[in-house]
């Protein structure tokens, strides 16, 4: 190596387009041999942990942080990242998606540069749909849903009519109901910061919820998460799955999917009267944390992992498909792309309805779509989807679920201070 | 009641027979010693009476009954252990009255029995101690006490005194034997002490490698010895034996003559030799001797005899108190 | 053994050890003591000030923290008594004399060496999953509903795992104690007419009771601190119904970021802890010497 | 005790015992049998024959160098272990053959200091290794896991060093021995068995511990618990590809274990029965 | 050389005060004995010589040198422990050679000084064995063995012989008392057997509740006991005490008798009563007798005495036999 190499130490999430990263540096290290990599992949609570602590504590571990549109503008606000406004032409600011690039900026300025992105959809089998004789449109209501998930409903066959989230966690199952919530038009906080779950709104949510889930869902919801869910469909044995937009190229690759001839997709559902899709956006990002010793080696990394090369890297090495999406315009201007994703048109359809800037239809104090912007929504996230699963777990009412859920969030938020 | 007899008793372990074939009649009431050397079958010929352990071959009947395949507790017989395998949890009470709550004896019954045996054994004042709490000899006495409430035909005891220091164990040696003198029930009893054997027993069993070499009251024995084993092993301390030409001419292979059947001269005597260590007990003086035919033996004088380490002595046997051995080891 | 001189050796060799843990309980103790009287939020550094009792009577009127407590009694409590009394049974299994003792031993201490995170895996995907899980087969194949274990039965499920990785440590003592016992003793008892059945229970248990004091001993030392296996796989829920306090308290520090109450909450751990180790002490330390 | 079991019996006895014992050992089995498996056979159902591939070993190494975390491990394991019992040993020797009336609370202590739950400290403690350089370093690693496991040490030692008599140490001082000397020559040997399962069991309980090991690491140090942190919730369920890595993490340890099988499981017993 | 020194040595365990004041000399080449019951301080005062305890108060001088401050190893004494204390992980070379190598002696001379030891002590051909692999004897052995090498100026031994089993504890007493006339250096001898006592001292210090009762050669002690106590403790079996109105006849509170001193009859003496347990010993035989004024005695009579449980017989102390003690205990 070189005299003055330096080491960058990368701080990344075990899910498989940041793995094959990893593999994918040689052009990177060739074109600059002074700069040596270090990986820290972890699981995603266990890195959100490990990451946290370090920043917070201005540790200085890592160079180069994987963290998603939740933290960035926490963190921004702290003034924990380095900004990226300087980067160099050839990365092509503009071309990220706007609102991508919206969510991981503050003030215009952004702080973490997207790796890959997504927003929600449905998906779901058109066989099934085919045989049950029900259609689902391109931009479907919750009733639609509901309709086809009955109708496509076979339990002695193993056969469920909808997948959804139910394991606990503020990313996981409140994801999803947050986004759910916000088609149905509820929202999490008022103005004043006084949480909204004794609304009729949520109550609708979480009820609609529930009742897809017991009569619909496969057995053992209460602990799907993304992955779970994942794998029943690729299975088969869901008819519709409603979760990120990523999902979309794992059920359509037949190497590890046996319906992936079979699958049609749709926009998020929203309630009648309601415009709302969820506005779900979540961008796994590279962002540098303030206390690294390298920043600029840093900056070349993020640039270059991000950038348009990158992707045909990767296009090349594994095909279109496997390019990472949600982050640019130029990906989805790309004709082997749209030929090779079919999903591209509604991912791309999805990621540009979201507006995480205002996530309700109601008026809200907070920012983000399928969370809340705030230090706290961790722990309350994940307090309420402790409810919620217990609730789907049939521990509980969802009247339950729901007074919990409220008196423990403003129990959490009075100790917070909000209002602020 | 308690006859016990022994018909062509074999034990083998495995491919190892460690009783060859015993033929045993023990009569009721007798006070029975088996002795013999470490690993000649004295507790495996115990505890085969006791049920412990199946015979290989042979059969075993207790007061005329076969009890070959009875199990331990049918037979009626009563152990006492050498680590007195008392139940250390329990009070002494309880360990006493344990055999009897098996039996399901009624609360009443077993205190009776309880506080007779506590008085028999002088263990009143301890009777709600842990063993762990007791001396030695003391918890000897529980594990009799355990032993006498049962009202067993026979009792077994297999080394029961071996744990015991020097001074204790002569006088549980006598308390043993005054229970049998005021029991009267059967007993055998297990030890490799000769001292013991020969202090307790009504009739000795000598035991060597699993076989029978004698059997009769420790007199018989002492004063004739079947073979040359048991003239060694009976007696303390033991029988000095003379072999080669020195025996041969008293007309036998080996002779063998008893400490104290030596008399002793500083002048003139048979067997010249040298004074080594001179033990004064008051009592009596044992001289440990090195004879110039080469022999190491010992001799006991009465009271004091005046000798000292490297003293010149002159032994010879008194008349008619010479054992004589042929080559085989019978007695002649 | 006895004299000044040793004495004062003593002092010195005892002095490095117990100064050690001195610093690593006291240091950590005292700025943990200190941050549960800060309002004190790690992603919110600058607005830390100082919240007297506050934390602590937050900590204690969360709704979750009598259920944790309760939890982890039920945890504790539980898994000792699966492992005591499967520990006794399968130690008077494998004191037989059977075929192969060598490697039914190895088989049976093998779940002591297996991480807690990686255990619970092993647990949650592999055996308890509702769809694709051994005991989910076995139900398929006997024609019943596969239980969800932990939305069902959540606290059941941790205590199962945690027993199973416990299970060796329990039966290795208690068949050291097993084989430690006096076989005059035992056939004592069976000249004194004793069943088996009774001998297990006037002899073998009372036997084993000093051990069966270190098993829970020790096994409530590390009971207390169990999280990871909960971390893994019901994360406390569904509800809190599986949130233990030292769960509770890693909710806090690492989901909220909440370091007075984090620091509040062990507090109060370590206060309950010390109530638990100064009983089990007074009660099971006198077994033990 | 003595007589001998029909050979009925005795394979009635092990085939119960034999039952129980493959039920205990089923999960780590199964993640064995799972982990030769291809990932569509893992989640396809029941099935104990597997097809015997090491594709998912494969991949794991090629996702993440393994020597490393297990060299970290092993280092860590056995350092802290080693040091905690040159710490121990002479503190132990004091309590067992000096003891005061306080040395049975001090012991007490002593353990009770494992109590405190590690999560709420872990910000001081983080802070400490940030200011004193030893984050993600395997010395840091090394004390911090010596500091937990040093009560057990402590008490295995003090439970082993009991039963041997004093009168050994004594015959040692009248033979001109020094303390030293008595230590080294005398008392270490004769509890090497002591010392060897105290040795085991602790490198066992180092190379489980999940919390500090993770926290306190980055790439340096992280040793196999960070290992297994990356696998353990990857996108999908790739159950073949887990049950390599838990088997990786696992392995060398088990084998450890089964190999020092008689050592260990005097050391499991954490010398309190006999 | 080897003359030891004790002056008004105190020593208290905390609160309880367990030698309250022994003054003693031992001259060098002495063997002297300390015997006395259980708990009585022998082991104590032992170790204090050792010093492995330190004294309360009071001065010891080893060959006229003060060494109350001196630790054990630099008071050039040699101990022998009653569990032996061989180190189990050393061969008996090793074992043997330990001092030495502490002392930092040259291999050669190591090499030299264990095998003369090892000759003397016949443990030749078991050098290279681990002390696990010997017998009880042998571990004796090589115990004293590890105490000769070191030419100590005295040898320690606490209670040596009791954990061997009766027939070994005779012929170890012999060796060490032959070792004793070879070496001829100071041994000072911890026992609670008397029958050791007698056997092996140059002088015995009776001890009782960690104070010194009588100094003396054993012949002295048992013809001149000091007082009832140290009559009672020395000879074996102990000597008869009767007390009231019998004793009060010779002028005595207390009248004590040795077993081997009664004239029996089946006729006519002083003392009637009955027979108990009657012990055939072959060359003796010892009677327990219930006397009909309650006190419990026992007889020996030499050879074979014809009686039997429950037998009517009447003793009487043969002239100039009887010690007599006042109230206080002191012999008159
Ligand atoms: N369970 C067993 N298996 C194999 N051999 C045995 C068993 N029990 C005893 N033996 C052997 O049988 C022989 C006799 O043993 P036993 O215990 O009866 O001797 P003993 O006369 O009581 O000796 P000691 O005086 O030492 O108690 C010995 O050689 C012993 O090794
Ligand atoms: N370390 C100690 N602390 C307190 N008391 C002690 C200690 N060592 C001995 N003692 C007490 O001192 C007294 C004398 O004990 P010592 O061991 O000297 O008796 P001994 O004559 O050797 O008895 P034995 O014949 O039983 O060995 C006893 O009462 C004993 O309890
Ligand atoms: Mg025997
Ligand atoms: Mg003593």
């Amino acid at each position: 190596a070189p005299v003055m190499a330096e080491t960058l130490t990368i701080a990344t999430v075990n899910n498989g387009d940041m793995i094959r990263m990893q593999k994918m540096t040689a052009p990177f290290t060739e074109a600059n041999p002074d700069i040596e990599l270090e990986w820290v992949t972890l699981e995603e609570n266990i890195l959100r942990e490990r990451v946290t602590t370090d920043i917070a504590t201005n540790g200085g571990q890592y160079d180069v942080l994987t963290i998603g549109t939740y933290e960035v503008p926490i963190w921004a606000k702290q003034e924990w990242l380095v900004p990226l406004n300087d980067l160099p032409a050839e990365y092509d600011t503009d071309d990220l998606l706007p609102p991508v690039r919206q969510a991981l900026s503050v003030d215009d300025t952004l702080y973490a540069v997207p790796f890959y992105a997504e927003s929600a959809m449905v998906m779901y089998r058109t066989d099934l749909a085919e045989a049950a004789g029900v259609t689902i449109s391109e931009s479907p209501t919750w009733t639609e849903i509901k309709a086809a998930a009955e109708a496509m409903t076979d339990k002695s066959k193993e056969q469920y009519g909808i997948c959804l989230r139910g394991k606990p966690g503020w990313g996981e199952n409140m994801a999803f109901l947050t986004a759910m919530a916000n088609s149905y038009g509820a929202r999490w906080f008022d103005p004043e910061w006084k949480p909204q779950f004794d609304s009729a709104e949520w109550n609708a949510t979480l009820t609609d919820y529930l009742d897809m889930m017991t009569n619909y869902g496969p057995p053992g919801a209460s602990s799907n998460g993304f992955n779970e869910n994942l794998s029943l469909f690729q299975q088969g044995k869901c008819g519709i799955w409603i979760d990120a937009t990523v999902a979309a190229s794992f059920v359509t690759d037949p190497t590890s999917s046996t319906v992936a001839e079979n699958v049609g997709f749709a926009q998020f559902p929203n309630k009648e009267g309601v415009d709302n899709h969820g506005n779900w956006l979540w961008a796994w990002s590279l962002a540098i944390p303030a206390s690294s010793d390298a920043p600029d080696a840093a900056k070349k990394f993020v640039a270059w992992a991000t950038s348009k090369d990158y992707t045909a890297q990767v296009a090349e090495a594994e095909g279109w498909r496997a390019a990472p999406p949600g982050t640019r315009t130029s990906l989805y201007e790309n004709a082997d792309y749209q030929a090779a994703a079919p999903f591209a048109a509604m991912t791309l359809t999805a990621i540009e309805g979201a507006n995480t800037q205002k996530s309700s239809v109601q008026d809200i104090p907070y920012t983000g779509g399928q969370f809340v912007a705030i230090p706290e929504f961790q722990g309350i996230g994940t307090a309420v989807g402790q409810q919620f699963s217990a609730a789907l777990a049939g521990q509980m009412s969802a009247a339950d679920a729901l007074t919990a859920a409220q008196a423990n969030t403003t129990r959490e938020m009075a100790r917070a201070g909000y209002p602020k | 009641m308690g006859s016990i007899t022994l018909k062509n008793v074999r034990k083998a372990f495995g491919e190892v027979e460690v009783i060859p074939g015993v033929d045993l009649t023990i009569e009721d009431g007798e006070f029975v010693v088996f002795v013999g050397p470490s690993g000649c079958g004295k507790s495996t010929l115990l505890r085969l009476i006791a049920g412990l352990e199946d015979v290989t071959s042979g059969g075993i009947s207790i007061d005329g009954k076969d009890v070959t395949d009875a199990g331990p507790a049918q037979r009626g017989l009563a152990m006492v252990f050498q680590s007195y395998a008392l139940y250390p949890h329990m009070s002494v009470r309880k360990n006493i009255a344990f055999p009897l709550k098996m039996a399901k004896m009624s609360e009443a019954e077993q205190e009776k029995r309880v506080s007779h045996a506590a008085k028999i054994l002088n263990l009143d004042s301890y009777l709600d101690r842990k063993p762990g709490q007791l001396s030695g000899g003391q918890r000897q006495r529980v594990a009799i006490g355990r032993a006498i409430v049962r009202e067993p035909s026979a009792f077994l005891f297999d080394e029961p005194l071996s744990n015991l220091d020097a001074a204790l164990r002569v006088n549980m040696r006598v308390e043993i034997s005054e229970l049998h003198n005021s029991l009267k029930t059967t007993m055998i009893y297990v030890t490799h002490d000769q001292v013991e054997a020969m202090t307790m027993a009504d009739k000795i069993v000598v035991l060597r490698a699993g076989r029978v070499e004698q059997v009769g009251s420790p007199l018989e024995l002492y004063s004739r010895p079947a073979n040359r084993f048991v003239g060694g092993f009976i007696g303390s301390p033991n029988m000095n034996f003379i072999e080669g030409e020195d025996a041969a001419r008293h007309g036998a292979h080996t002779i063998g003559i008893r400490p104290k059947h030596w008399k002793l001269s500083q002048a003139e005597g048979e067997f010249p030799g040298t004074v080594g260590v001179a033990e004064h007990l008051g009592s009596d003086t044992f001289l440990h001797i090195d004879l110039d035919n080469g022999a190491h033996i010992i001799a006991r004088a009465a009271g004091e005899f005046p000798v000292h380490h490297g003293d010149r002595i002159f032994l010879t046997p008194q008349e008619g108190r010479i054992y004589k051995f042929g080559q085989d080891g019978l007695a002649l | 053994m006895a004299t000044r001189q040793t004495q004062s050796l003593a002092r010195l060799m005892r002095a490095p050890a117990i100064i050690l843990l001195l610093i690593w309980m006291i240091v950590p103790l005292a700025m943990t003591l200190y941050y549960s009287f800060l309002n004190y939020n790690l992603l919110n550094p600058a607005s830390t000030s100082w919240a007297g009792w506050f934390n602590y009577q937050y900590f204690y009127t969360d709704p979750a923290f009598f259920e944790a407590i309760w939890n982890t009694l039920i945890l504790v409590l539980g898994v000792l008594c699966i492992t005591v009394v499967g520990g006794i049974l399968i130690a008077l299994l494998i004191d037989k004399p059977i075929f192969g003792q060598g490697i039914v031993r190895i088989l049976v201490i093998s779940p002591f060496f297996v991480m807690p995170p990686v255990a619970a895996l092993i647990w949650k995907n592999m055996i308890m999953h509702p769809s694709y899980g051994v005991l989910a087969d076995v139900a398929k194949f006997f024609g019943l509903q596969p239980v969800d274990w932990f939305a069902q039965f959540p606290l059941f499920s941790i205590i199962v795992i945690v027993a199973w990785q416990w299970l060796p440590f329990a039966t290795l003592i208690l068949l050291t104690s097993l084989q430690s016992l006096d076989g005059e003793q035992m056939e004592a008892a069976e000249m004194d007419g004793a069943s088996a059945l009774s001998r297990f229970f006037y002899l073998t248990l009372p036997h084993m009771a000093r051990a069966i004091t270190v098993v829970i001993l020790i096994q409530t030392i590390f009971l207390l601190g169990v999280y990871a296996e909960i971390l893994v796989t019901t994360n406390g829920g569904p509800g809190n119904a599986s949130t233990n306090l030292t769960y509770l308290i890693y909710r806090a520090a690492r989901l909220n970021f909440d370091i007075g109450g984090a620091a509040a909450g062990g507090i109060i751990a370590v206060i309950l802890a010390n109530f638990v180790a100064i009983f089990l002490m007074r009660a099971v330390g006198k077994n033990l010497d | 005790m003595a007589r001998a079991v029909s050979q009925n019996t005795k394979i009635g006895y092990t085939i119960a015992a034999w039952l129980v014992a493959l039920l205990i050992f089923f999960p780590i089995l199964y993640a064995i049998i799972t982990s030769l498996k291809t990932e569509q056979e893992a989640i396809a159902g029941f099935d104990l024959i597997p097809s015997f591939t090491l594709e998912s070993y494969r991949e794991v190494q090629s996702q993440y160098n393994y020597f490393r975390p297990f060299m970290n491990s092993v280092i860590i394991a056995i350092g802290s272990t080693v040091l905690a019992l040159i710490v121990a040993v002479p503190a132990a020797w004091a309590m067992a053959f000096a003891p005061t009336k306080r040395t049975k609370d001090i012991l007490m202590w002593m353990l009770s200091t494992k109590m405190m739950p590690a999560v709420a400290v872990l910000v001081p403690i983080y802070l400490i290794f940030l200011k004193t350089g030893l984050m993600d370093t395997r010395i840091g690693l090394v004390i911090v896991l010596m500091l937990m496991n040093l009560p057990i040490v402590v008490w295995m030692l003090y439970t082993y060093f009991r039963e041997i008599p004093g009168e050994i140490l004594e015959a040692a001082r009248m033979d001109g021995a020094t303390l030293g000397q008595e230590i080294v020559h005398v008392l270490t040997p004769m509890a090497v068995p002591g010392i060897a399962s105290t040795l085991l069991l602790n490198v066992i309980l180092a190379w489980n511990e999940a919390f500090w090991t993770i926290q306190l690491t980055t790439t340096n140090a992280a040793p196999l618990s960070a290992f297994i942190a990356s696998f353990s919730s990857p996108q999908g369920l790739f159950w073949a590809k887990l049950s390599a890595a838990s088997v990786m993490a696992i392995a060398p340890i088990l084998i450890m274990g089964w190999f020092s099988q008689k050592q260990l499981v005097r050391g499991l017993t954490f010398g309190a029965v006999k």
